[in-house]
């Protein structure tokens, strides 16, 4: 590999989009407060200046209008990216994604393509409530014709969402708001990130913990106090959740035998339980113990900051359920 | 954009040939259904023939069109191939969706008609986000999308309008107000019946016209296809028309009031048509009889030939399904 | 139990509803064509005649717009029942259904109640297509703060809507396109059925299937050609999704110790897999083979009817499946 | 609905006390904010106290209310606790929320305040529901739900209006225009930047005033409210305003030209209001002067005892976990 340098997570994805825009000019950019502001989290500075207003525009505050736009625009040539402020407010969108864009290339028998990435941010972050605190990836993940992208750091981040980018197919492409100022080395060249393929963030033998998003760095975390304690944890991030490598994640567990999954979002009905399902089927023999889902929990995220603690999973919480989960 | 055409013999018969091509479309669709050969809603476009013709009549073949759950109309006057369109109701593979999408669904997106769609209203920021396209690629180019009476009260069609006149998007909204959303009259469904003003919040200028005229349709559509491609600019023609049956092929339609039907029976687009026909382009019934019959003729070998067409095979299909 | 008769699914539904805005005036009911016309499948006829316009509201399309009318109506006093007329609308107005009425209880402080029914109606029917065979109920499942309400036929139809109506939460109450016109026996006098009661469709002690809604007479048809093959299939239909009567089905997989679930929905992020990895945490010694998921395929629902047939698990499918779990 | 006041110095006085005491909610909001007691996203009311102040000073407390994210100013001046407002904004227990809602669910279900909301645009159904159960139960209320600029081109405020006038419903809307939504100016959010206007789609009228004279307010609401009780029909007050900094706290708000900033600067709301105690109600600069200080001390004094309360404990609140 080529020379590297560090970035933040929301610098790597503000040079995606400059690299794929200048590339492709039917690349074009929209949400709220996006061009002049250059967005609430920064990924888009910049952008208005290098591309103008007729590829960086700035929306009303209709987000099921102007996500259909996006559909229409991608269904006539061109690859939008469409700015969700929060994934909670992508709950006014779905029609145009569950109903629209994920089906026209089905419905029109394989003729029409949406190539178009919904780029939002999910999570709980600091004291933002409960409209603004939300995983709900789940939901994306549970539609046909749905990419669903979640990076973890500046390296995947980057190479992911240039990879969106480029896929023919609509993306949901979930940032978490606690990454953004998150660090990491970045290659000079480019380079772009299947989708498809997990990464191995950590190597280890007596257990699997499966992780995405802003919970990777806290398995990471986890996994050095671990280590200490003689348990040798393998983290692996799945990265994209649909495409799901689920090869790397049986291969992983065939050889440590024990898993945990850990969500920030609640456990019922989550991803997390989906890869618990597909573990069981797929590799049943080779479990040892039950496999456990550390996730958030069953309630709507509180404003208190000490209570907000409380409803997502915290290293400590992951510590110890690898703990039950390897020697059980 | 709009090429203005002369309003001559052929180009009348031309108007009429759409029409009488879609209400026997229409009617030999209704037959299969009854025959048990075509499942799922089928909403016939019958009734409304005057405006699908009018208005793409006047468009080039680059701009765009959206239609809506009742679009088997927009599609056939756009210029849709008879074969593939019975196809794709019969659920063949040769339909344009290859009996995936259905009467709902159909479309043509090698010919930018970006076709019929379920969800009422949500073909509207759609085309809003064809117009978009058009104006970053500075093409010289209209979106035209249809909606009707019930679509003017959901937020898709609301927004989509601030939409394109936020952003001076070069969008025709065609409303077809046939009065009825379902079993639902427009009186009880909005405090302002006049749809030709739902721009007036939004700084978007409209028109109402008789719907069921396929030439008045055709004049102002050619007016304001204009205005919106050299003004970048929306605008909103409201055509006043009337299903001629229920909502879809099971619907009897028994709570549809007498009056309002008359409208129908006393306007219906095709007898106006013929008038033009006659008056205008001088033609004997003879004549008229003859586009007519010459349009059965093609219908029926059109349905032969869809009649014949295989269904995708399972196993294709289930191959599309490892892809997704 | 008292003196029955023969009802059809949606008889049973309408009797409900007729007896419960008998009992309580500040239940009312809205929806796209309820009044006049009765309701697309025939749910709602006589309501007009017997509550009056006031009650019983035909409603624009507007979908979030009503929905949001009907959570502020239930804020102040009301209990709406919402129609949706298919679960795929339901895509406009999750805004008001996630970020609103399940969250109104927790946010407030557990102040404020929103007693709403989203009345809604899903799965593949007769070659309705992508846009109108949808099964949702996953994505309301994942959502704390909504109980989510599938009856499989009429007697629980009743007994469940009256709760439903019953409750102070938000319930999303979803009825299947092809049970409408199914029979079943309703007692005459009135009853409710508490949320969270798993029923047992039939006994068995070689295998439990799991199954609702419309998979549950399927599955009982299953069952019958089972019983031939000297497979005795255990048919639990868990009635509401949430809450979920753990115990039932853990009790009944332990009797059995083989599973299959059965649902129409597309496998990926569905409840099924949700339950698989409840059961498979909290019965894991028990198990004596992987618990199996039939589902719907990973497919937008094509409009033509034989290959309709195709992405919907169908008896035999049920059957099949279920020989190969029981002998695994 | 409104029961008309006497503009005489009392309720001059209380007018002013309204807003002043939402002057300095947000000041010491401020201070608490940047010391670190308080997280999350605050938006300050100041610069629009006229509005809150008139509007609701205008109603009865059996009507009711929805507000936005920019929320504390409607809930102090339908008159709630100022140390349950301070504690919810602190995260403590005793708050309107138990501090669980924040500064963007703030709300007093038990006094018909259906509170502020997160999402742009969603209170507005839920206020169109509120009215649609005034008028099953045949009562004599009305409803009035908050909105501004931004929030008028989302389609749950346009489905709103529509659905509010189809079904004839006593609703006032207030848009505080404020002409900014976040960063993105009026201008380029519509193409009707007349917001009184948003109504003439759906057959409901409105009317523009300055949003920054609270008796301009009051008696602007007074009328309407009426309007929207006798007739059981909607009504739009647009009232023109701008925020006193950026959008929340920590936002600089350097995108804000220096003409706009100058309109809030020359039209400071508690100046006009001063100007009307001196010459309509004759005060002198110090009994204003006593009145300020007045709500200094009371506004102290709540926060002192805010701070005291205790934060909902972390067994308490998993308990509620349990719960669902
Ligand atoms: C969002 C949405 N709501 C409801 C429906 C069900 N539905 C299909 S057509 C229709 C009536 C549409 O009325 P209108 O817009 O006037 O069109 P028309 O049928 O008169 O052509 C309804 C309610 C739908 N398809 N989409
Ligand atoms: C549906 C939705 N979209 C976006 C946001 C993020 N957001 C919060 S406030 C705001 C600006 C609102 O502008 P306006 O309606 O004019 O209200 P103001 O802040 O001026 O009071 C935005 C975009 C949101 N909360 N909800
Ligand atoms: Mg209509
Ligand atoms: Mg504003």
């Amino acid at each position: 590999m080529s020379d590297t340098r560090e970035l933040l997570y929301r610098e790597a994805l503000n040079e995606a989009l400059i690299e794929e825009m200048t590339n492709d000019e039917t690349v074009f950019i929209m949400g709220e407060g996006i061009a002049e502001r250059g967005g609430s989290y920064k990924v888009t500075v910049d952008l208005l200046e290098k591309f103008g207003p007729k590829r960086v525009i700035d929306t009303p505050i209709a987000e099921n209008g102007f996500t259909g736009a996006g559909v229409g625009a991608a269904l006539t040539g061109m690859r939008p990216i469409v700015e969700i402020l929060f994934i909670d407010f992508s709950m006014l969108v779905l029609d145009q994604i569950v109903n629209q864009a994920a089906k026209f290339r089905f419905m029109s028998g394989n003729t029409a393509r949406v190539p178009l990435v919904l780029r939002t941010q999910g999570g709980v972050g600091n004291g933002l409530a409960a409209q603004h605190s939300q995983s709900l990836e789940a939901i994306f993940y549970h539609i046909p014709g749905l990419k669903v992208v979640m990076p973890s750091d500046p390296y995947d981040a980057k190479g992911l969402l240039k990879s969106a980018i480029h896929c023919d197919d609509p993306v949901i492409f979930i940032e978490h708001k606690l990454l953004y100022m998150n660090k990491g080395m970045v290659p000079d060249k480019d380079y772009v990130i299947p989708f498809g393929e997990a990464s191995v963030k950590r190597e280890g033998e007596d257990l699997t913990i499966i992780a995405w998003s802003a919970m990777v760095p806290k398995a990471l975390k986890a996994a050095e106090i671990l280590k200490e304690e003689g348990i040798s944890a393998e983290v692996v991030d799945p990265r994209t959740l649909v495409p799901l490598d689920k090869s790397t994640i049986i291969e992983s567990v065939r050889k440590t035998e024990h898993v945990l999954i850990v969500q920030e979002a609640i456990r019922r009905g989550g991803v997390a339980s989906d890869i618990s399902s597909i573990i069981q089927e797929e590799a049943f023999d080779y479990l040892d113990s039950p496999i456990a889902i550390l996730a958030g929990k069953n309630i709507p995220c509180p404003f208190n900051l000490n209570l907000e603690k409380l409803v997502v999973p915290q290293v400590e919480d992951i510590v110890k359920a690898a703990r039950k989960s390897a020697y059980k | 954009m709009a090429k203005k055409k002369t309003i001559n013999k052929d180009f009348l018969i031309s108007l009429y040939s759409t029409m009488i091509k879609i209400r026997k479309f229409e009617e030999e669709g209704t037959k299969l259904y009854r025959q048990g050969h075509i499942r799922g809603y089928f909403h016939p476009y019958w009734g409304q023939e005057a405006i699908a013709s009018g208005i793409l009549s006047a468009m080039n073949k680059d701009d765009y069109v959206t239609s809506t759950h009742r679009g088997h109309g927009h599609c056939l006057a756009w210029g849709a191939d008879l074969v593939r369109m019975f196809s794709e109701l019969l659920g063949r593979e040769d339909g344009y969706c290859k009996g995936l999408g259905g009467s709902m669904h159909i479309a043509d997106y090698t010919k930018n008609n970006l076709g019929a769609n379920g969800i009422v209203g949500s073909c509207v920021p759609i085309a809003v986000g064809a117009a978009l396209g058009i104006k970053i690629r500075d093409e010289n180019k209209v979106v035209t999308t249809f909606v009707s009476d019930g679509g003017c009260n959901i937020g898709s069609f609301l927004e989509g309008l601030n939409l394109a006149s936020a952003w001076k998007l070069p969008v025709l909204f065609v409303i077809e107000n046939n009065q009825y959303a379902v079993s639902t009259p427009i009186e009880s469904s909005t405090g302002e019946t006049d749809l030709f003003k739902r721009g007036l919040s939004f700084g978007i200028e409209g028109i109402r016209i008789n719907g069921n005229d396929v030439l008045e349709v055709y004049e102002t559509a050619n007016k304001y296809i204009d205005y919106c491609g050299k003004n970048s600019y929306p605008y909103i023609i409201e055509c006043l028309t009337f299903r001629k049956s229920g909502h879809h092929i099971n619907d009897p339609g028994t709570y549809l009031p007498e009056d309002k039907v008359n409208f129908y029976r006393n306007n219906d687009p095709l007898n106006i048509g013929k008038k033009h026909l006659t008056k205008l382009a001088g033609l004997s019934d003879e004549e008229i009889n003859n586009i007519e019959q010459e349009t059965d003729k093609v219908i029926e070998e059109a349905l032969k030939v869809a009649l014949d067409k295989p269904e995708m095979e399972a196993k294709d299909f289930l191959r599309l399904v490892d892809e997704y």
